[in-house]
């Protein structure tokens, strides 16, 4: 450190800050700071061609223009940035680049506003920034560098395969749960319609209600006679179910008595019931064939 | 080096590797002047090894080098992400389910009599798989051919208390009724013929499918 | 269930999906007997996070779920794993992503005006082979142009839970504020000229300067 009034050679932000409105060295060669570009090219083309492709049109461009010299974008020397502008737009013809035709129209929109700043300005008090013809220019280089800004700010954000990957462990052997399907009641019912529509014995139903509280009894009870124990008669009615209940599991003992599927025995006159599956000396259909041929017979008759 | 440093940048580099990485692999992944060598890494896989002892995921070496896995114990419910699409159940086996709920005690051959085709034994399988029929006993005829009734999942799958809420056979009759008072939801039968086959990462839905099942 | 128990199943859930989970994934992995509710697994999710505290992994919630990543703080030393750089985006893409996320639903010819520069066709269509972007309607205007609007897949990829969790915007600043401001001492450092002395050098240079710059 030489001095307190000399800034340090290390340090580049009072470096390139001091003279405020100086233009940013635009190369250096033999350590001198080149600030303007002489007529003859001295960076070889190439390089130049990288350098000037480095912008994404011309909004980026005049912003760099401002950003180099440190110039606030919404006070904007209108006059010099239009030559400087005009400059690099000539050296990108001399090197034949591409020129996209947004470059030419920003040109002619730069010539259009230096052309109305040397008007004289009326200022009205009501709408002062219609008054500076540079506004419509200053809100198109703001909203710009904002989403300029915003796409700096994307690209810095931690993102996978560049900052973070997804954390994996390996699952050997991995299996497929299969889940079954779902069924709603009116597709089940549907389907049992189809099927009595093809059987004839919808056709000769007569009775109006299908005791099907008996059906479940009748599955309930032969449930509770799992073992070829005897039950208690009495034990396989609920009280609590009140006289239709005991109805129910009385036409259910009925009907699986009918046709086989339990036996009933009483030991003596007037002695308890006993309850127990059938063993096949019962009054049974003897085949799958006149089981169905009884089941039509049953919904017929019920 | 710091001990723990290097073992938690091995775990890293073990878990986002994406394959099994070698001593090579995971003493390469350290700045060269942090100066950890082969050593310095087994001895970070022996303490990851150490910690994961008790965890859902283990520190296993492979021919290719180290790989952090799933634990085999552990693989049953993992496995549950990988879900596949119902596919939707065949008219025969709704219609066997159905003979089963009016009719039951019921045998096989009185359910083909009825529906003048053989049952399909895969359907009575896959019923009694869901639960939703039971062997309540055999018909005493040769063969003793089982009897077939419904269980208290299948009232509580389709919402029913008990079998007589099942429209009678009467109001069956009116199909037509039936569809409209049922309001035979289009969209869920949609849903349940949805493409089958597509894994759970496709299938975001599938926690809300078995909600609605239940 | 063991809180252990269940902190370890997620953690092993996480680490199998290789995607993000909700937490109907994460309930879904348990079994319905063993009763562990979405606050069951929040709360485990929660010590797994505080477990990580130190470590070189981090679990994080993104728009699709909850995952398991590398600390970006480590993404020097686990980098090393893969020979090949990460893609590099142009900065013409990032502006154009950028364009996307912050005024979604946005057409081709809105963002051309704002960038001053025709779009470059490859990138929108990089953008939507991503799964970055997505055509998300029409504007009714004649030529009816595609609505562009950004995917979960981006928030996911750049770790974001919402919309919301982009940096916000620079304020626009106006003209008549400014001659104010600048009639102050020390005015000149407002919010967008804030990073102007370090901008000014950094941004021509060379593309590759560019882009890390970003």
């Amino acid at each position: 450190m030489s001095g307190a009034d000399e800034p340090g050679p290390t340090d580049p932000q009072t470096h390139g800050a001091s003279p405020a409105q100086a233009e940013m060295p635009f190369a250096v060669v033999d350590g001198q700071p080149i600030t303007v570009l002489p007529r003859d090219l001295y960076i070889p083309p190439q390089a130049l061609e990288v350098f000037l492709e480095a912008f994404e049109g011309p909004l980026d461009m005049l912003l760099y223009l401002i950003r180099r010299q440190n110039l606030d974008i919404l006070d904007i020397p209108i006059a010099e940035i239009t030559r400087q502008y005009m400059r690099y737009i000539e050296l990108m013809q001399v090197l034949q680049l591409e020129l996209a035709g947004e470059y030419l129209v920003m040109a002619a929109t730069l010539a259009e506003v230096k052309s109305r700043m040397l008007l004289p300005r009326v200022r009205s008090d009501e709408s002062p920034d219609e008054a500076d013809p540079r506004a419509e220019l200053v809100r198109r280089l703001q909203e710009y560098e904002r989403f300029k800004r915003a796409a700096e700010g994307l690209d810095r954000m931690p993102r996978l395969e560049r900052d973070t990957w997804v954390a994996a462990a390996d699952l050997a052997g991995r299996k497929v749960t299969r889940l079954p399907p779902q069924v709603t009641l009116p597709e089940m019912l549907l389907a049992f319609q189809e099927v009595l529509a093809r059987s004839d014995m919808f056709a000769h139903h007569h009775v109006q209600r299908e005791a099907l509280s008996v059906r479940q009894r009748m599955t309930d009870v032969l449930a509770a006679l799992e073992t070829r124990e005897f039950v208690d008669f009495v034990r396989l009615f609920r009280a609590e179910e009140g006289r239709l209940g005991v109805t129910v599991t009385f036409i259910a003992l009925l009907e699986l008595l009918r046709e086989g599927l339990i036996e009933i025995q009483q030991s003596e006159l007037y002695g308890p019931l006993h309850v127990r599956r059938g063993d096949g000396r019962s009054a049974a259909p003897t085949g799958a064939q006149d089981a169905a041929n009884e089941d039509n017979l049953r919904a017929q008759n019920e | 080096m710091n001990e723990e440093y290097v073992k938690y940048v091995v775990e890293a580099a073990l878990l986002a590797a994406g394959r099994p990485l070698g001593l090579d692999d995971l003493t390469g992944v350290f700045d060269e002047r942090d100066g950890v060598d082969a050593a310095a890494v087994r001895a970070a896989i022996d303490a990851l090894r150490a910690d994961y002892a008790n965890r859902a995921i283990q520190l296993i070496e492979v021919a290719s080098g180290f790989r952090v896995q799933i634990r085999p114990a552990f693989a049953e419910p993992v496995s549950k992400l990988w879900v596949e699409r119902p596919a939707k159940y065949s008219r025969a086996l709704l219609e066997t389910l159905a003979l089963v709920a009016y009719r039951q005690p019921i045998t096989r051959g009185e359910i083909e009599q009825i529906r003048g085709v053989a049952v399909n034994p895969h359907i009575v399988k896959t019923l009694l798989e869901r639960n939703w029929i039971r062997v309540v006993g055999h018909r005493d005829v040769p063969g003793k051919p089982e009897l077939l009734g419904t269980t208290r999942e299948f009232l509580d799958y389709f919402g029913l208390k008990k079998l007589d809420d099942l429209p009678t056979l009467a109001q069956l009759r009116e199909l037509e009724d039936l569809r409209v008072q049922l309001s035979l939801p289009g969209a869920d039968a949609a849903e349940i013929a949805e493409p089958a086959g597509a894994e759970a990462p496709a299938a975001p839905t599938t926690p809300t499918d078995a909600a609605e099942a239940g």
